[in-house]
């Protein structure tokens, strides 16, 4: 191989290279001008204000001014994790968005970050990591489009709702008891979350984001935690959980309305609680019991060949 | 006299013979032992309760009127007591009803200023005459008078339909309607409609097949050039006001009017009867002509029936015990179920009709030949064989659901144009988004042909209207017409 | 009947059964048709269901089965049985997997593609088949009335492809059995190889021709009527009985060297090699005219096919002699009836606008000519035919687009 | 003439560039949800497709090769791809703002599409001359339209009535009915060559 | 040092993320078009897989190493060239040693420059991380692309070729898939293996399919 044969290809490339260059950025001098633009972001509880450059997506200028935005594909649109909420500027939804979009969140200016380009003053919302994931954790599936739930009337669920709830201060030295108690143990999250959960019967989002402040754990990870175990509830949950069997032989032998029956006295669904937070009720497809059918079970004890009037009696117990 | 035209519409489905139609019969019901009278009957609101509970009444005494919303008066159908004022179901809402328990006479107090001699009363006093009698509350916009709670006002009135087109599977026969005298009272009724709104052109629509009826009728209306006769195709659902504008008048009904928004009334027999009657005899609306149609009753004649009466008392006797009965309301199609035996039977109310409630299995049910079963492919003996075998109406649904083939037929009868299986589509995925609206679902007139034809038995009918009111709640509502009510200015659907 | 009413309730409650309900719900179902009764109105609905639908497909296919028994033997009624049960096999899993009814369209599937597949095609190729275009051309859109292709032709589809030596070399001879009924032929490829190698419609045979084809009885006449025409040795090929009778017994064309390549009325009754089900176009027609009449199928499709085909053939063989081949041969030949009357009609995986039922035959037709002309592959029908199955949602997405305009909210 | 129309013709149905290459696969999953966006993504497709392999074949030629330095043409070929679709967006964007929002918007996603340097590699392996490289690059760019088209119908098709196992939902179905696509255009097979 | 440091959690984690939870051709949908075109036989796949591991660790060393000094506006083209050069590098590498290879791969090699999996990783990850990170990332990125060509080159070439790395496998008997070495083959075995990957992480997180 020649000297010349190596080169040569150099030569060539910086050449090409140059003349993109000059010609790229006369074409940027000339051709694309839109000055300093203003962008407002509204995050959690907090708000941030910065100056670019136009001209470029607004998903690369969140980034660079240290604003946190999940993306997964780097701008091309096709993981629509970017979302965020335009409130001014941005100009109209592109066809590549509209399929991340439900009706409602097309009415209410929601974006996704790497398709919006920088060229005026933006005033934009993000919302917060959290929801983003309780969104994807409630359907337990990435789907985009299903990511936040909306109220009526094109207002979402993010902005009006003071979900920034401040601890009193009675929970908050509960809260920091067990903190203490596990401050020197490395990897201790999961039984603090079990304490907490058994101390308040439930995992209140303002102590777990004060776990994580003191645990130095992201947020995110402090999440996945609670999520991931069973026994762990993001909800207040009633006291005393009641759950109906709905398996085989206890369906066939009234498991149903048993259930149904249950629901009118508490006036929830499955799933839900009593406002009192007293009782909560679930199905359950087996306790084990076949042979006593049809059964439902109160916390641990287990009431078998159960019958719709009995509802009344049992419940009372535990009022 | 006009020629007779027969021009048909898009779609559609003849319904032939099944078996227990009614009979070109009238016959009486009697005077029942107690009746309950909503104070909302047909289209209209509410109307404010004139009577307390104790009161005598007589029938064709008003017991509930409100001048200043759409409504026409309420009356007494019975003389009697009134025995409670209840709120009651009706038609999905909670409306007041009056109970009146009868003291078994027969007579009736006729409303003031009738007159025999109906040319010499002036227009305003046919049309107090008419309001007053209730017959104002008629069809599916009412019959205008100057009073406020009509629609539209008599002078916006362009064209007058009268129909008896009969295309039902089950309904009441315009034969047993205009029997003896009756046709010259319906001619008459016309005439008194015309003094009424002079401006109107008049045009009777009638089953094309009975070309003695029509013969009839052109006969007593002959020489008056404002009113044509003709006949339709009876093909369901031709009887609908919007399939009767675009088949009579060539004009077509915007999504989400009604046909008295472009100035059409749209009216049956048996309405143009109650306004001869409310005229000519002061009689005011307190008895129905109801058909008894469907296998359910041992003999199937149109009787005449008190406003109010309970279901019980209409069948009485007529009703064959062998086996179990769905009794509907007007309409095998889209008519609703009577749930109790003391349901009532109000204004609205022109058939009352007794299938089978069939929860039997049949043994290889998809490969017998069914000379006896009715479909709209000719798929069944039935279809082949034509006009001698009767067929029989039951609610089984004869077959499972499943998933839509696309195969066309509620297309080829869907009366609007529309295609209801795609609408469906577009529905049972929750897209509730302007697609729906740029295919046209408010164009849908409810007549539930779609789903009666699908093999895939998708209740498509119910589908298109649940899309509908989801639409609604998204706030894409049909485009209403600018019009303001005359008598509230408000806009009422 | 009793007895049986009372297994299947039995059944029912077996509990390790549970998994086996769509089956059994399958079966109760066919016996004994439902109970179940109309909630709200319509309270009266039509008599027609879904299994009627399909079973009326089933009764139109029985000639064309029929035809293919008398014709190719018990054979195919092992084919039959082994596309039903490998193909209900699939069926009946994902139906439990996924937990719903067990759809009556496989009862159609599953003929269909035992009549699309030479009578000579292995058994095991008939599953492989059968399963893949189930699984793949329908259980993975979600079952009958989900899907976008023919089940029946993407397993056609796939085994030409997978296994061309297979499906394309072996034919057998109607009537015939055993070793010597195999053969490489089809009327089109026959037509396909003597194209090739002779001088087509000549409106003069040159002395040194050794091979003439006459594609109608106009050409024949043409070449004897000119004087300068030398056929002396030449052997002559005729498509169709007409110019067959006028070579015959043409005193300048040598005797015992006029040879019919295909008599059009053997193709009618069924007496050339061919797929199945498609040789007795007799049978076909009867049963696409029932399906029609009984407005089970539309006939938009086939007739816009067909006439495509035949127009298109027409114009192409008068310019293009050499490769188009004549349209009656082309309508008549090869799968097209068959196509045209049970496959492209399928109403799930055809347009279902009445501009886009046009355009689906019309780009059928155009397709299939095309293909047959001009590409590797003899036939087109099935290639034509789930290739406007792929355009389907588009042809009917823009039909619609311009039939309804939008309308802003 | 004739030879430029066989070319493209082959470059739609026998040597399509989606089915029979398997190229510019993942805007073809990620676009083909809806007509509106894989509509949009092929007409850019069209245009840069062919823009660019109108540029780099006088580039290959007229100094790749005089200089021998063919060694290095993936990188000057990837260079002017990427510079031509800055240039063609910012011109978009200056002077033609509506088609900037209904095209414009594709091509930063259009540099890593591997279409657009297939067709320019496929002209250097295959020596087309100008001509038929423009035939080329255009027929491909409508082929892989063509087939993107039919998945977005199919694929909002399925959205209204498929049930489609939920494993399989998004590229798995694409890929089985570009598949299947694939299988029905083998049917083209020997109609016309791209040599 | 002890492995342990050397090698630690965070480390296994991004290198286990690369072919599980964020696969570039199951999960991530990146990378397909090579996946399905060069996936006809095992030696074609284990060609392309070495050479795109390759492609991915050096650029992953490059750009993470000089990510403070590549400019804003102009990293995509940086990228570009930088995968381009190594690109170059392959094929020269290809064309030397194996050229039957060489010759079957074609313009797949050059294609590599657009293949989403570096393009992604780049702008994703090594923009933004340390050389270490970035490199396990880019191992673990390669493995999950290489081991799914490879399986999914393993069953084509069995059924299309009755062949495993050019060795018959099948008895004399059998009847080649010939649809297998086709690209309409392709998709469907990446169908459904994306399909049954899908099915399994599903099964795995204890979610039932809903309807």
């Amino acid at each position: 191989m020649s000297f010349v044969t190596l080169v040569t290809p150099v030569i060539v490339i910086s050449l090409i290279l140059l003349v993109i260059t000059i010609l790229l950025s006369i074409a940027d001098r000339l051709l694309v001008t839109y000055g300093k633009c203003r962008i407002v972001v509204h995050q959690e509880d907090q708000e941030k204000e910065f100056t670019v450059e136009g001209g470029d997506f607004l998903l690369s200028a969140l980034t660079t001014n240290g604003v946190e935005i999940t993306s997964s594909c780097a701008g091309k649109a096709s993981c629509g994790y970017c979302k965020c909420r335009v409130l001014e500027g941005g100009g109209q939804i592109l066809p590549t968005e509209e399929v991340f979009m439900s009706r409602e969140e097309k009415l209410s200016g929601m974006r996704l970050a790497c398709q919006v380009k920088v060229k005026s003053d933006l005033d934009i919302f993000i919302p917060d990591f959290l929801t983003t994931v309780r969104g994807i954790v409630k359907n337990k599936t990435y789907d985009t489009k299903l990511r936040w739930r909306f109220i009526k009337d094109g207002q979402d669920s993010l902005i009006p709702e003071p979900r920034i709830i401040k601890l009193d201060p009675e929970d908050e030295t509960a809260v920091d008891r067990i903190l203490d108690e596990y401050a020197d143990m490395p990897g201790a999250a999961v039984p603090i979350l079990q304490r907490i959960n058994s101390t308040f019967n439930y995992l209140p989002e303002p102590v777990l984001r004060r776990t994580a402040k003191r645990l130095n754990m992201p947020m995110s990870s402090i999440y996945r935690l609670a999520t991931f175990y069973n026994a762990f509830s993001l909800k207040p949950k009633g006291r005393n959980v009641i759950r109906v069997c709905m398996g085989t032989s206890c369906y066939v032998k009234g498991g149903g309305r048993i259930l149904e029956g249950v629901q009118r006295k508490l006036g929830i669904a499955v799933g839900e609680n009593t406002e009192d937070l007293n009782f909560a009720l679930e199905t359950v497809s087996c306790i084990g019991c076949c042979g006593q059918s049809p059964v439902i079970s109160i916390n641990d004890e287990i009431y078998g060949y159960f019958k719709v009037d009995m509802i009344d009696d049992v419940l009372h117990t535990y009022c | 006299m006009t020629p007779i035209k027969n021009r048909g519409f898009h779609g559609g489905y003849r319904f032939r013979n099944f078996e227990a139609s009614p009979l070109d019969k009238l016959a009486a019901a009697g005077v029942p032992s107690k009746v309950t009278i909503s104070l909302m009957q047909g289209f209209s609101d509410e109307v404010a309760c004139l009577v307390q509970p104790g009161v005598q009444v007589k029938a064709g005494q008003i017991i509930g009127r409100d001048d200043e919303r759409v409504s026409s008066p309420v009356h007494a159908s019975v003389n009697g007591k009134v025995v409670k004022i209840e709120k009651l179901e009706y038609l999905g809402s909670e409306v007041a009803a009056v109970t009146i328990s009868s003291d078994g006479t027969d007579g009736w107090q006729a409303l003031q200023g009738y007159s025999a001699r109906w040319d010499s009363l002036t227009a305003e006093q046919i049309e107090t005459l008419i309001y007053l009698s209730g017959a104002s509350g008629a069809g599916r916009s009412g019959i205008p008078t100057r009073f406020k709670s009509s629609i539209i006002s008599c002078d916006d009135v362009e064209e007058v339909i009268i129909h008896g087109v009969e295309s039902e599977m089950y309904g009441p026969l315009s034969g047993a309607l205009l029997t003896g005298d009756c046709l010259s009272k319906f001619a008459d009724g016309v005439k008194i409609l015309r003094k009424m709104l002079p401006k109107a052109g008049f045009h009777v629509a009638m089953n094309a097949e009975r070309e003695s009826l029509i013969a009839g009728v052109s006969d007593a209306l002959s020489g008056n050039d404002w009113v044509e006769v003709c006949g339709l195709q009876s093909r369901y659902p031709a009887d609908y006001d919007e399939v009767l504008v675009s088949t009579v008048l060539g004009r077509s009904v915007p999504a989400g009017h009604l046909a008295a928004h472009i100035g059409v009334i749209v009216l049956d027999i048996r309405d143009v009867l109650s306004v001869y009657e409310a005229v000519v005899e002061g009689k005011p609306v307190i008895e129905r002509t109801v058909a008894l149609c469907g296998p359910g009753f041992t003999e199937n004649p149109h009787v005449r029936v008190r406003i109010g009466t309970p279901l019980e008392h209409v069948i009485g006797g007529n009703l064959r015990a062998d086996k179990a009965w769905r009794f509907l309301r007007n309409s095998a199609l889209t008519g609703e179920r009577f749930l109790e035996m003391t349901q009532t039977i109000d204004r609205n109310c022109d058939a009352v009709i007794a299938v089978h409630e069939n929860d039997g299995r049949e043994m290889f049910a998809f490969v017998q030949p069914g000379p006896r079963k009715d479909s709209y492919t000719p798929t069944f003996l039935s279809a082949i064989l034509g006009g001698k075998l009767t067929k029989r109406g039951e609610t089984n649904l004869h077959g499972e659901e499943r998933p839509c083939i696309s195969c066309g037929f509620c297309e080829e009868v869907c009366p609007a144009g529309l295609i209801p299986h795609h609408l469906f589509h577009y529905v049972e995925r929750n897209i509730i988004d302007e697609t729906l609206l740029r295919f046209k679902i408010y164009d849908c007139i409810d007549c539930n042909l779609c789903a009666y034809v699908c093999p895939s038995k998708i209740t498509l009918g119910r589908h298109i209207k649940s899309g509908k009111d989801k639409l609604i709640n998204e706030g894409l509502t049909c485009p209403r017409p600018p019009f303001a009510l005359k008598g509230t200015g408000t806009q009422k659907d | 009947m009793k007895a049986v009413r009372s297994l299947l309730d039995k059944l029912y409650t077996v509990p390790q059964l549970a998994r086996f309900k769509p089956v059994i719900g399958a079966a109760d179902a066919i016996l004994y048709g439902t109970n179940e009764t109309t909630h709200a109105a319509p309270h009266v609905v039509d008599n027609i269901d879904i299994k009627r639908y399909m079973s009326l497909v089933i009764v139109a296919l029985l000639p064309a089965v029929a035809a293919a028994f008398f014709l190719f033997g018990w054979r195919v009624i092992a084919i039959i049985m082994v596309s039903y049960m490998a193909g209900g096999a699939v069926e009946v899993i994902f139906a439990i997997i996924r937990k719903h009814d067990i759809h009556e369209g496989f009862l159609i599937t599953g003929l269909i593609f035992p009549l699309v597949l030479p009578p000579t095609t292995p058994l095991w190729v008939v599953a492989v088949g059968v399963v893949f275009g189930t699984m793949f051309g329908k259980e993975m859109f979600g079952g009958t009335g989900r899907n976008i292709f023919n089940p029946a032709l993407v397993g056609r589809l796939f085994i030409t492809i997978a296994f061309p030596a297979i499906m394309t070399m072996n034919w057998q001879t109607p009537f015939a059995s055993g070793p010597e009924a195999i053969t490489t032929a089809t009327p089109l490829t026959t037509f396909k190889s003597t194209a090739q190698t002779s001088t087509i419609n000549p409106s003069v045979v040159e002395a040194g021709t050794e091979q003439v084809l006459f594609t109608n009885a106009g050409a024949v006449k043409k070449a004897t009527q000119n004087p300068q025409s030398e056929f002396a040795g030449v052997q002559v090929y005729c498509m169709g009985d007409a110019a067959y009778e006028k070579a015959a017994h043409h005193r300048r064309i040598e005797e015992g060297k006029a040879s019919r390549l295909v008599s059009y009325g053997d193709l009618l009754i069924g007496k050339e090699p061919g797929s199945m089900g498609e040789t007795c176009r007799l049978a076909i027609l009867a049963g696409g005219l029932l399906l029609i009449g009984l407005r089970v199928s539309n006939w938009r499709i086939p007739v816009s096919y067909m006439t495509t085909v035949f127009i298109f053939a027409a114009v192409g063989s008068h310019f293009l002699p050499a490769k188009i081949a004549p349209p009656m041969f082309q309508v008549l030949a090869g799968g097209l009836l068959f196509g045209a009357m049970f496959m492209a009609t399928d109403p799930i995986t055809s347009p279902f606008t009445k501009a886009g039922k046009y355009i689906f035959g019309i780009s059928c037709g155009v397709l299939t000519v095309l293909i047959r002309s001009f590409s590797g592959y003899v036939e087109g029908v099935m290639f034509s035919i789930v290739i406007m199955n792929a355009f389907t949602p588009l042809i009917d997405q823009m039909v619609l687009m311009f039939k309804y305009r939008p309308v802003k909210a | 003439m004739a030879h430029l129309l066989t070319l493209f013709i082959a470059a739609i149905l026998t040597h399509n560039i989606a089915l029979t290459y398997l190229l510019g696969m993942c805007p073809f999953v990620s676009l083909s949800r809806t007509r509106k966006t894989a509509f949009g993504m092929s007409v850019a497709v069209i245009f840069v497709v062919t823009l660019t392999a109108a540029i780099n074949w006088p580039i290959y030629h007229l100094i790749l090769v005089p200089t021998h330095s063919e060694l290095i043409y993936y990188i000057v070929f990837i260079i002017v791809i990427a510079a031509t679709v800055q240039l063609v967006e910012m011109i978009m964007e200056r002077f033609f703002p509506p088609l900037q929002s209904a095209f414009g918007i594709f091509l930063p996603l259009i540099t890593v599409n591997c279409t657009v340097l297939a067709v320019s590699v496929f002209m250097v392996l295959r020596e087309y001359s100008f001509a038929a490289t423009v035939m080329f690059a255009f027929g491909s760019a409508v082929g892989w339209m063509v087939a993107i088209m039919i998945v977005a119908a199919i694929n909002e098709r399925l959205a209204l009535v498929g049930n489609v196992p939920k494993g399989l939902r998004g590229t798995a179905i694409i890929m089985i009915i570009a598949g299947i696509i694939a299988l029905a255009f083998l049917g083209f097979g020997g109609m016309v060559d791209v040599k | 040092m002890s492995t342990k440091q050397l090698f630690d959690g965070e480390d296994r984690k991004i290198l286990k993320t690369g072919y599980t939870r964020e696969h570039p051709i199951f999960v991530v949908g990146l990378g397909i078009c090579s996946a399905l075109a060069v996936s006809n036989k095992v030696e074609n796949a284990i060609a392309m897989g070495v050479g795109v591991t390759f492609v991915l660790i050096a650029t992953a060393v490059i750009i993470s190493s000089l990510r403070s000094l590549i400019p804003q506006r102009a990293r995509i083209i940086t990228y570009m060239i930088a995968i381009a050069s190594f690109v170059i590098i392959v094929q020269k590498f290809l064309d030397a040693f194996t050229p039957a290879i060489s010759e079957a791969l074609g313009p797949y090699v050059a294609l590599i420059i657009t293949n989403c999996i570096i393009m992604g990783r780049a702008e994703a990850f090594y923009v933004t991380r340390s050389v270490r990170h970035s490199v396990i990332d880019a191992v673990g990125n390669g493995i999950g692309y290489s081991y799914t060509l490879i399986a999914i080159a393993a069953i084509r070439e069995v059924l299309g070729f009755g062949t495993l790395l050019g060795f018959q496998v099948t008895p004399d008997g059998w009847e080649k898939w010939v649809v297998m070495s086709m690209a309409p083959g392709a998709f469907f075995l990446l169908g459904t293996a994306i399909w049954i990957s899908r099915a399994i992480t599903e099964r795995s997180s204890g979610e039932e399919e809903g309807e």
